[in-house]
């Protein structure tokens, strides 16, 4: 099998899963999931073997692996489509396949989501309540969703999307596997779409992307137009590259390429969820648990900075753009992490700090710092699906004691009702322990460290004061809210008796959470700056060497500086101690100083876009739209016409018809001829002879008169 | 054989008529007969036309399949048929669709004889427009189309049926009414109404010359907007487009269908096939203004359409919405003719036309589907019966996502063709539009949300409201409408290649 | 010779009594013999008719025959219709029969 | 006045007179056999225009059969043979003066014909009228079609005869 052949395949056992389990097997959970997984895995082979031949070929950068047929027929030309592994897209396929089959296998652990199964429970019921029993009482619980199986079509058809994404050598093909995404996150994200909460969040999530996908179809669009192609390979020449740069677009002084740059930015910013497109992430948490892991970590916001890594010689050409990304980075990666601060709830405390992350490696690509975006995505990425994917699993054993108490009052994922649950949960405490620390950015030993670092060290090294600055402290915020959640989640005595049964989960689950911190402490160690202090060079830099080949000119590290180390250092050390030292003896949300309602309410977005943008809207539809102009002025200008023609018509059958017509030539005929007939009639006497005399009568007459006129 | 192989075209477009005919011979009070003999009578154009499609040579240029019959010698006006890349794309819409709308009205049990004959009636009226290329024979069509469909809606509609059949046909016959009195002045001018000699004549007219006391440019400037008026009507532009939400939520389900699959892109059609051959230097003069109104349609479309809490008017002003895309990009087209932006532009309005077919009459089809058991179209009568009807709710979902626009399904590559085409020669307008796009994902999910998702109306779930799940009739007459959906969505080139070749010769 | 004004003054004449028995006489048979005289009348006229014209020209004596031949049905016809009228109405007096009036 | 002539009006006298008391007589069986006389009056007159078949068939048809069809009609409705009103109506005066006015009216045309003293030229020799009017009779370009349609005529009087004096009793 060639390699362009196998990069084909690869997307197609998730989509193949898909039509599977919705068509054929979505009777059967055991065997939907089996589908589901084995598709994965299949993927995953793929993606493994592509990921191992482009090691081994020598400058992949400017001969990656690439294929495209003919798809959108344009006049003389086609729209090609095709498929294209570069450096950047190995190394991203590699993190996605990864996680993508790690959240899989969890998904099957998370069975029924871990609530219990119930006799009621059967498919085509509605989900709005089932009795069940268990731990010896009658529990009546928040339905269980009966169709388990599509759960897993689902999934599968949003890591066919993320395939496609990655493996898409052109801007249409990214977009459609981002809209896919964009489909799954919404059937996801309402996947207990019963409740009305979780169906809110669904439409306003696809709703908020939505803003940012129209504005990237006008970029992908405008560069179309402007180029004539939307392939990559062809788009990063030298030549287009520099036409774009000059030509102006004639908005607001933009170059082509800062405004085409600009379009596609705001469609990352819907989707990676960047200030101020990033209030529907946290309400995604609606959704089940692998879900969020598969949103927020591997695939859907990590698809964002990859368009924007993606395009980054477009973005790169145009300074004004360059800063407005950055400045919306940085700006985000603190906005969010004060909100962090605040939350209570385990997941939204992570979706913030997904938020903030990601405006970091936006903050990277702003000032330049291509290699140490895409380490810091692809670092994220698995400490954040081990995070997301531990969350759940606290969440599992918390419903595990809810349920043995028969309490529901008692939120699951709220940390102040946890605690104390590193011995419940040994396993979970110490993978999520790993994935906090990541976060936080703990030095040496893990990955987020390295990452953060080298983002840190860019943004001093090319002289982005602010950024830095602002990164720092967005850093410093991220320890402490991760101290925070460990804290309250795991450390100290279990606050309620639900965390007290807590227990740990199976197998299943906790399998991929061990493969995940493995990649979440080792994955740091193969982008090691050569200069570091000690551990320089011990091993090659290799992500350095590798995804900088992707781009024509490869970039410079930059020298090595011990400002940015030990600010590193500094936050992220000084960060962890200072939320253990706050949260160790915080036992309720009361004794939590930083319970700021402006942060708690996350600085009332919600709120504010309620009054901007939403409510605007529903009144400029229903009320301006639909009944003024639609209703009012244009049925109304019709519906003048209805009285006028009916005057018209009705006057002239008024004063003309009726009288003229009817009365005068109608029956007045027949009234003259009725007077006549009354008269005539005296002669129709039904005598035969009379007749005959009549008939001679005039007869005669004529004839005489016939001759009297035309023969004299 | 032989005699098939040269009346191809006229076997499709009359075969409808002359079963309708044969339907009066029927014995009274056999629904169950019509019915079938209706469907069967409509496969018929179907696979004649298929026929034609595969034997059809996208790269030759001018009309196939051209026949020629005496119909009004005195006047110079013949029954000419004929078919290029742009019509048999349609006509393959009309017979798609005809078959599946009669199969979708076997629930209808009240006067069944005369539905399905008018059905059939209705298919060789819109038949007869995509093959007329005699201005004539166009508008006789044109004109036939119509009866049929008021009478569908007028007697088989639901409450306001009156009002609707009533608005509806008075619009299109204010429209016609300038549509025909232009056609007569050609043909008066040219003393023939065949388009393939008028499309020389007329361009080639002296521009000096005077017609009827004026001069040659406002006399075409006249006809222009006599033509023009009368397709933006039907399909409709904004704002004529008050009739479109009445007649399409009056009608019966299978009306409605046809309806929105078909009869709107007579309009489109229109455009394409008289207007822009026509009148290449008005429409380019009046491109800004239909630009704009084509906008306005999109972007208020979409506003009213989110605005609704009847279902089926919901999908109506989808209509609207999405039509507004056809005329955007014929708007641009006529702009700029020749360059490949409008070759895109028009590609992208043509694919448009076709996948607004299938996409709208699953639409509405589906809302009938639901409207059959529950009897309300209230958006707020509805609510969480995703659990009892999973499979009609996947469906749903799917063909709404269509008619969103989702990349992989076949409304993205048509959007996507417009708003490519349009972009560089209406950059502003294309823009605006996209809050039109935006706000189609707003209503579409408006739909989903209120009818699917959120918590169970128990109404539905018990007794004898109890809400059952979509047949299997009903599944066939869907599933081909998805399988296109998702076959033009994964791999449009064997459409686009046919519409391409037709745009980049015609135009 | 006879001229042929003779003739065609003894057909009027004939005709002239002919007419007057079919609207004066009272008895419907009576006056189904009026028109009998009638008949004759224009059968003499035929007659004269031919032979005063060219006699090769058989058309008089031929419409003559033809005449008779009506006469026949016409008597027969209405004679049935007379006795018919007899039977169900006792009467033949045609002032009487005046059903078909206003 | 040549000696035809004399025969002429001597039998056109009495045709008129027996044609008179056709009309007038009160006594319906005279009356019928008044006509009896008159038709043989005509059948003279036949003979002497040379028309010697008509005049057969006026004596063998009408008075044989059509004259005694009559006699049996008015003995079938014999009643009103004792009628002793008068057999003539109330407007027999408006009768009397229309016939007048015919003959007067026809008269006065004739006299405004030129044709009206023509003579008849001599039957030239070898003509057999009656052979002549035989082949006429039946030959296809004459009138053998007047002639089937008129068999038709009697065929239908036949039956129609029949049917409106067939007593259902």
């Amino acid at each position: 099998m060639s390699i362009e052949l196998l990069i084909w395949l690869i997307p197609l056992p998730p989509a193949l899963a898909f039509f599977l389990i919705v068509l054929f097997t979505n009777r059967s959970k055991a065997l939907s999931h089996t589908v589901a997984v084995g598709a994965a895995l299949l993927s995953w082979l793929g993606s493994m073997i592509v990921f191992m031949r482009a090691l081994r070929v020598e400058h992949l950068g400017e001969h990656p692996f690439e294929s495209s047929v003919n798809w959108l027929a344009t006049g003389d030309t086609w729209l090609k489509v095709g498929v294209l592994v570069d450096p950047l897209t190995a190394a991203t396929l590699f993190f996605v396949a990864w996680t993508v089959l790690m959240i899989f296998i969890y998904s099957v652990g998370y069975h029924n989501y871990g609530q219990p199964e119930g006799e009621h429970d059967h498919a085509g019921l509605p989900p709005h309540g089932a009795t069940v029993e268990a731990h010896g009482h009658q529990h009546t619980v928040p339905s269980v969703e009966p169709i388990y199986s599509r759960f897993f079509a689902f999934i599968g058809l949003f890591a066919f999307g993320m395939f496609i994404l990655v493996l898409s050598d052109n801007l249409l093909t990214l977009f459609v596997g981002w809209e896919i995404m964009g489909l799954c996150s919404y059937l996801l994200i309402g996947f207990w779409y019963a409740k009305t909460s979780a169906r809110d969040a669904a439409v306003k999530a696809f709703m908020t992307t939505r803003v940012g996908d129209v504005f990237m179809l006008l970029g992908i669009v405008y560069l179309y137009s402007v180029t004539g192609t939307l392939s990559f390979r062809e788009i990063f020449t030298e030549d287009i590259l520099q036409t774009l740069a000059k030509v102006p677009s004639g908005f607001l002084g933009f170059s082509a390429a800062g405004l085409i740059g600009l379009l596609l930015f705001i469609g990352t910013v819907g989707k990676s969820a960047q200030f101020p497109l990033h209030v529907w992430l946290p309400d995604a948490m609606e959704g089940p648990t692998p879900v969020s892991a598969m949103i927020h970590a591997a695939t859907m916001v990590s698809a964002g900075v990859y368009a924007v890594i993606r395009m980054f010689p477009l973005l790169s050409l145009d300074p004004l753009t360059m800063t407005i990304i950055s400045f919306i980075g940085a700006f985000t990666a603190l906005f969010a992490a004060t909100i962090a601060v605040a939350q209570n709830d385990i997941k939204r405390v992570l979706a913030y700090s997904t938020i903030s992350q990601l405006g970091y490696m936006i903050a990277a690509l702003g000032i330049g710092a291509y290699v140490a975006a895409v380490f810091h995505l692809i670092t994220h990425a698995f400490f954040k699906a081990l995070l997301f994917l531990g969350s759940g699993s606290v969440i599992h054993g918390m419903e595990h004691g809810v349920l043995h108490t028969g309490n529901h009052e008692v939120d699951p994922q709220d940390m102040f009702n946890m605690g104390g649950l590193r011995k419940k949960m040994p396993i979970t405490f110490w993978t999520f322990l790993i994935g906090g620390f990541a976060l936080s950015g703990f030095p040496l030993v893990t990955a987020g460290f390295w990452s953060k670092d080298e983002i840190l060290a860019d943004a001093f090294g090319h002289g982005h004061w602010w950024v830095f600055g602002t990164l720092a402290i967005a850093a410093f915020l991220t320890a402490f809210y991760t101290m925070r959640q460990i804290t309250l989640t795991f450390l100290g005595e279990p606050r309620t008796k639900e965390a007290e049964h807590a227990q740990e989960t199976p197998w299943t689950m906790t399998l991929p959470l061990m493969i995940l911190s493995v990649f979440a402490i080792g994955y740091g160690w193969v982008g090691i700056p050569e200069h570091f202090p000690i551990l320089g060079g011990l091993v090659p830099n290799w992500i350095h060497e590798f995804v900088g080949g992707t781009l024509a000119e490869h970039p410079e590290s930059v020298a090595f500086n011990w400002i940015p180390l030990l600010t590193s250092l500094a936050v992220a050390l000084g960060g962890l101690i200072f939320g253990w030292l706050v949260y160790r003896n915080v036992q309720t949300p009361a004794e939590d100083n930083f319970q700021i309602p402006l942060l708690k309410n996350k600085y009332y977005f919600d709120e504010l876009y309620d009054f901007l943008f939403v409510k605007p809207a529903y009144w400029f539809a229903e009320t301006f739209v639909y009944k003024w102009m639609d209703k009012g002025l244009i049925d109304g200008i019709l519906h003048v016409f209805d009285p006028i023609t009916n005057g018209i018509g009705s006057f002239i059958r008024k004063y003309f018809d009726l009288p003229v017509i009817n009365q005068f030539f109608g029956d007045g005929s027949a009234e003259v001829t009725y007077w006549f007939g009354g008269k005539l009639r005296a002669i129709q006497t039904g005598r035969i002879q009379q007749y005959l005399m009549y008939a001679l009568l005039a007869f005669i007459a004529i004839g005489a008169a016939l001759y009297y006129f035309l023969l004299t | 054989m032989n005699f098939i192989d040269t009346h191809l075209l006229s076997l499709i477009l009359f075969f409808p008529a002359l079963a309708a005919l044969a339907m009066l011979f029927l014995p009274r009070d056999k629904n169950k007969l019509f019915r079938w003999f209706a469907f069967s009578a409509s496969l018929i154009p179907l696979i004649l036309s298929l026929v034609v499609w595969f034997r059809f040579q996208p790269s030759q240029p001018g009309f196939q399949f051209e026949e020629t019959y005496v119909w009004y010698e005195a006047i110079g006006s013949s029954l000419h048929l004929g078919v290029d890349g742009l019509s048999i794309t349609m006509v393959l819409l009309t017979t798609l669709l005809t078959p599946l709308a009669i199969l979708a009205s076997f629930g209808i049990s009240d006067k069944v004889k005369a539905f399905m004959i008018l059905f059939l009636f209705l298919e060789t009226g819109m038949l007869g427009v995509f093959m007329a290329l005699d201005l004539l024979i166009f508008f006789v069509f044109w004109e036939v189309g119509l009866v049929p469909m008021y009478f569908i809606i007028n007697q088989w509609g639901s409450e306001n049926r009156n009002y609707a059949s009533l608005k509806f046909m008075i619009y299109t016959m204010g429209g016609s009414l300038g549509l025909l009195l232009a056609i007569q002045m050609l043909g008066v001018l040219f003393g023939t109404y065949d388009l393939v000699t008028l499309y020389q004549h007329w361009n080639t007219l002296d521009p000096s010359a005077m017609l009827f006391g004026m001069s040659v440019f406002q006399v075409k400037q006249i006809a222009f907007w006599a033509f023009a008026i009368a397709f933006a009507i039907k399909v409709p532009v904004w704002p004529f487009h008050t009739w479109l939400p009445d007649a399409h939520t009056e009608a019966p389900t299978a009306g409605s269908m046809l309806l929105a699959g078909v009869l709107l892109k007579l309009g489109a059609y229109g455009f394409l096939r008289l207007i822009l051959p026509l009148y290449p230097l008005e429409a380019k003069i009046f491109a800004g203004a239909l630009a704009l109104l084509a906008t306005a349609a999109i972007v208020f479309g979409a506003f009213a359409s989110f605005a609704q809490t009847d279902f089926k008017r919901l999908v109506a002003y989808s209509s609207v919405n999405h039509m507004g895309f056809v005329v955007l990009g014929i708007a641009a087209a006529a702009l700029a003719s020749g360059t490949n932006d409008a070759t895109i532009a028009l590609n992208g309005a043509i694919l448009q036309m076709f996948n607004h077919g299938l996409s709208a009459a699953g639409m509405f089809f589906l809302v009938g589907v639901i409207y059959e058991r529950t009897h309300t179209r209230n958006l707020e009568e509805f609510g969480g019966l995703f659990p009892l009807v999973p499979i009609y709710g996947g469906i749903l979902i799917f063909t709404s996502m269509a008619s969103l626009g989702l990349p992989g399904l076949n409304g993205f590559i048509s959007e996507f063709l417009v708003v490519r085409g349009t972009w560089p020669i209406l950059t502003a307008y294309t823009a605006i539009s996209m809050l039109g796009l935006l706000f189609t994902g707003a209503y579409i999910l408006k739909g989903i949300k209120k009818v699917l998702h959120g918590p169970l109306n128990e109404h539905w779930a018990h007794g004898e409201h109890k809400l059952t799940e979509i047949n299997a009739r009903e599944i066939l007459i869907m599933a081909p409408l998805m399988l296109l959906i998702l076959w033009i969505g994964i791999y449009p080139a064997w459409i686009l290649d046919v519409i391409n070749k037709a745009v980049v010769m015609l135009f | 010779m006879v001229p042929l004004s003779w003739y065609l003054i003894l057909a009027a004449a004939l005709f002239s009594i002919g007419l007057f028995g079919a609207l004066s006489r009272r008895n419907a048979v009576a006056i189904l013999l009026g028109i009998e005289l009638m008949l004759n009348a224009v059968n003499i006229n035929l007659a004269a008719f031919w032979r005063y014209g060219n006699v090769m020209d058989m058309a008089g004596q031929v419409f003559a025959i033809i005449v008779f031949a009506v006469a026949a049905a016409e008597v027969a016809v209405g004679l049935a219709l007379v006795i018919s009228v007899y039977r169900k109405r006792n009467t033949v007096i045609a002032d009487e029969i005046d059903l078909m009036k206003f | 006045m040549t000696g035809e002539q004399i025969i002429f009006l001597l039998v056109a006298l009495f045709t008129l007179g027996s044609g008179l008391m056709v009309v007038t007589t009160g006594n319906l069986i005279h009356a019928a056999l008044w006509l009896v006389s008159t038709l043989f009056g005509v059948a003279v007159v036949f003979a002497i225009l040379n028309a010697g078949f008509l005049a057969v068939v006026q004596v063998v048809v009408y008075i044989g059969a059509i004259a005694i069809l009559f006699i049996f009609a008015v003995m079938l409705t014999r009643k009103d043979m004792r009628d002793q009103g008068p057999q003539v109506n109330k407007n027999w005066w408006i009768g009397a003066l229309l016939s007048v006015l015919t003959f007067g009216g026809l008269y006065f045309l004739l006299q405004g014909w030129n044709g009206l003293s023509r003579t008849a030229a001599d039957i030239p020799s070898g003509f057999d009228a009656v052979a002549e009017l035989g082949t006429a009779l039946v030959s296809p370009d004459a009138y053998v079609l007047p002639f089937e349609v008129a068999s038709v005529l009697l065929v239908a009087a036949l039956v129609g005869a029949v049917y409106v004096a067939f007593n259902r009793k």
